[in-house]
């Protein structure tokens, strides 16, 4: 196959998926990471657990949820805890090996700002805020991240740090005694960065086929490093897209069928 | 003893100007038509607790009924930005809104602590987040036997909590399944409970150790079909996502908000107009 | 992964000498056939945790298994005493036992806290109970908010957790139903998770929101058919309470419990022998 | 009637049974008081809630449980919940109008003593302990006690406080934050005992039938006090001895139906 036979979401998709191995417990985040997770667990890894902050615990959706507790989660589900147990008996007591998070804002530390651009008290644009993902990212064993990748994204220093990351990087959160190793990856539409074993600022480790080292350079908000081995990125198999594609068909005939009013 | 009665009365009687309130359900079960209802009494200066606002609270905070939101996720799950909540915060429209911003977790374990009576939640969280810096209700605390440090955040206490659920007795026991959320917490750690429900039964037919809430814990129990439309019912329908869709448009512009709200729910008189009302627009919108 | 295999295989593996066990169950469920393998292989050193220690507990420690009991209330449920837990404390025999005392509201906390990741539990109770001078592990902390007051105790932290439930799939999802007590949490609190079931099905066919442990929770799921008796199972069979009655007479006297445990655990290769034989002593004690 | 048509047993159950109110949320301990609750629920108080330590919420067993977490409960409750929720949700949470215990031993301001028998260290009977009552001392609004009198069981001073009472009377309760009103009541088999309004010390309030003040005396192990105005305990009614009678056969034979081995 060559680069034109998919788009860059669908790179970004099965690149992340790829990163979950079988049987691993993962916390997942809606969108994104709920895609990829799906799809590793249509393809490479049917025993990947699948936790959702709503309650569903080893959810097996045939349709992707639109929202984080969407009834397809519950019904798949080998059964669905109060919220207030996913948090505390499931998350919190360190049960979950890989959390799995989208962002609005990334830095070079891989901290991640969901709550606001610009100041706190008067924000240029308010967004949504924090959610499950300051735990996930302080509780889960390694965490994942996926985004888009563009200047306004990835940036040298978040405004807000919703959920940590690596902080100033180095050891700082073993200073701080966060129980979790924190962001293993991020994944974009043009790259894979894993944090520096030293510095811990993220640095590009694979590469997206056809793309270049400007257009990631451009599309980071800070002069990115990349790794001594830079290896390009495996080309999705013809499998794995077929079944991201029968997963995203089946989820829009699913939502097409409602109709407001009913 | 929950009383069985119309959501009007159960809304008249249990919430006031300026009580502590939360109509909780975590995207399945969100009390809209209690929302709604709120609305027409054109209640003030609640201060509002929920996890994830959803449109339930861009509808309560556009129209004004809010003065304090306590919440730990504010946006439209699937589709953006809740835009009647952001020019609240943004820019104080139609009136300044304070607000309390936590993680779910600390808001939840917060539910628990209320729904048990204690002052405060212990949990393992917030480390690093600037969060801390904004909200003086996030604390840090010492193990009595580790030493090691732990968050804490106030309980919380509700004058009215208000859900949906799926099904009620005659005598007002309550059921729910599926996703659970913090319902039963926010119920229980409130001084009212107002419950509206899919259908009023002779029997709830639960299986063991089923999510319940005993009569005697609810204070109102009003039957609704459809109540949490358009969020979902687990076993009675499914979450309407054109609405949540559509609902970006409809909240984007504050005079068209109004207007919605205008024509859809003060001057309907209950939910089951507001549903009719509402399938005439869509209809007008289909033929264009 | 729940590995599916006999008992004796999952005590051998996941117990070891000095390691701390609950073998958990209020009233119900009640993992009697692991508490009897535990004493046919012999361990020893045991620090076991319980909230109502019945008869499990008084063979166990009357036979010697456990130097160390952290328990909340320790008699023969609707009978009297547990004879051998009296011996080994106010005698201390076979050999001295170190109580660590609580009250079920703390002790049940202190499994939560285990299954939560959190050190300690903070509840509202102890004040004015004597059991504050004799129990180091009971402390007291302030609200960081309020400044109230309240207990804590530390966390219940498990080497292995061994409970009966009625049902696991050939997963080793495990459910289970009825009067829950601290089974889930107790699981959730431990490195190691011994489960026994009443059968092994194709589909646990669970209702919405049951009490599930997943198959990644648990290390060893056993089929012990009736591995709960003298207590019960429900939907299974009922609690045996004429042995409940006789165990006051068996454990009364050293030498007869002694006599008993021989005959019927030790010289008994599993469960299902014992079943046997005891059905054997109890036809010859009604010939007289 | 005349006394001799009932036992002391029967008399202090009956008496125990109508001190619950209609509609109260009781905390059941397991044996007299619970024999006592079910008879109020039989009788005057259909709608009294039966709440047990082992998670039954609105327990209405058709034959008396033997063990605080028998099957005849779960099946018989609204819902069943685990032991930490009724504690923590249910009890601490302040939802319980009356605690129901039963004692081992009870001293003049009604603290008990479940634990030992002498010294705790070295103690000369070591009692079962505390289970739930200690916290339904303190968190119930009211509590009740029954128990049968002795000068065993009726000391000046326990032993060993496992459940708090009036401690050493006044407002010790107030003064220690205790939320609930703790004992306002216990019933023997020989008479009523409330606290005095002040000392809170128990003094006798009500007889049963045939009595003597001079067996009371006996009975008690502080120079007992009898109240200004001491009543006559009202003798069971015919309905409620045949409602307790009929209870207790039923719970007789479902029991007897059972067999070691099986």
């Amino acid at each position: 196959m060559t680069g034109a036979d998919y788009d860059t979401n669908e790179i970004m998709t099965v690149t992340a998926s790829r990163r979950l191995r079988d049987g691993a417990v993962c916390f997942v985040g809606i969108g994104l990471p709920s895609t990829a997770a799906n799809l590793a667990r249509l393809t490479h890894a049917p025993d990947l657990v699948l936790i959702y902050e709503s309650g569903p615990i080893g959810a097996k959706p045939h349709v992707l949820p639109l929202s984080i507790g969407d009834g397809e989660l519950a019904e798949t589900a080998d059964t669905v805890v109060s919220t207030p147990e996913i948090f505390r008996y499931w998350l919190q007591s360190g049960r979950i090996d890989v959390g799995f998070l989208g962002a609005a804002q990334i830095d070079r530390y891989a901290n991640i700002n969901t709550t606001v651009i610009g100041d706190y008290e008067h924000p240029k644009v308010r967004l949504p805020g924090a959610g499950g993902a300051p735990e996930i990212a302080g509780s889960a064993h390694e965490v994942l991240i996926m985004l888009r990748q563009s200047g306004r994204s990835f940036v040298d220093t978040v405004d807000f740090i919703t959920s940590v990351g690596h902080l100033d990087g180095g050891n700082a959160r073993e200073r701080l005694g966060l129980p979790g190793k924190g962001p293993v990856g991020v994944v974009t539409d043009l790259c894979v960065m894993t944090p520096d074993p030293e510095t811990r600022e993220l640095t590009v480790t694979e590469i997206h086929p056809g793309v270049t080292r400007e257009q990631i350079r451009e599309a980071t908000g800070w002069p990115v490093r990349f790794a001594e081995r830079v290896t390009d990125t495996p080309e999705p198999s013809r499998h794995e897209l077929e079944v991201l594609r029968d997963l995203k068909r089946r989820t829009d005939e699913a939502h097409r069928s409602d109709a407001v009013g009913r | 003893m929950a009383q069985i009665t119309s959501l009007r009365e159960a809304v008249k009687e249990l919430v006031a100007d300026g009580d502590t309130v939360a109509l909780e359900g975590f995207t399945h079960l969100i009390p809209f038509a209690a929302g709604h209802e709120i609305i027409r009494q054109e209640l003030e200066r609640l201060t509002l607790v929920r996890m994830t606002p959803d449109l339930i609270y861009d509808q309560l905070v556009g129209m004004g009924c809010a003065t304090g939101l306590v919440f730990s996720w504010g946006g439209n799950p699937g589709v953006g930005s809740l835009h009647r909540l952001r020019d609240a915060i943004e820019r104080g429209w139609p009136h300044p809104l304070e607000i309390e911003e936590h993680s779910h977790a600390a808001l939840a374990n917060a539910y628990v602590a209320g729904a048990s009576g204690l002052p405060f939640a212990v949990l393992r969280g917030y480390s690093g987040s600037d969060l801390v810096k904004h909200n003086p209700n996030i604390r840090f605390i010492n193990c009595p036997f580790t030493g090691e440090e732990l968050a804490a955040v106030p309980a919380v206490k509700l004058d009215t909590a208000v859900i949906h659920a799926q099904k009620a007795d005659r005598r007002g026991n309550v059921l729910l399944w599926g996703v659970l959320g913090v319902q039963k917490e926010a119920a229980l750690a409130a001084r009212r409970v107002i419950v509206t429900v899919e259908e009023i039964v002779d029997d709830l037919d639960a299986w063991p150790n089923a999510c319940i809430l005993p009569s005697w814990v609810v204070s109102a129990v009003c039957c609704v079909p459809g109540g949490s439309f358009p969020s979902y019912a687990h076993g009675y329908y499914d979450r309407n996502n054109p609405f949540y869709q559509q609902w970006d448009g409809i909240a984007r512009d504050r005079d068209r908000f109004r207007a919605w709200v205008q024509r859809h729910i003060l001057d309907t008189a209950d939910f089951d107009e507001f549903r009719r009302v509402l399938a005439e627009t869509s209809e007008a919108e289909q033929r264009g």
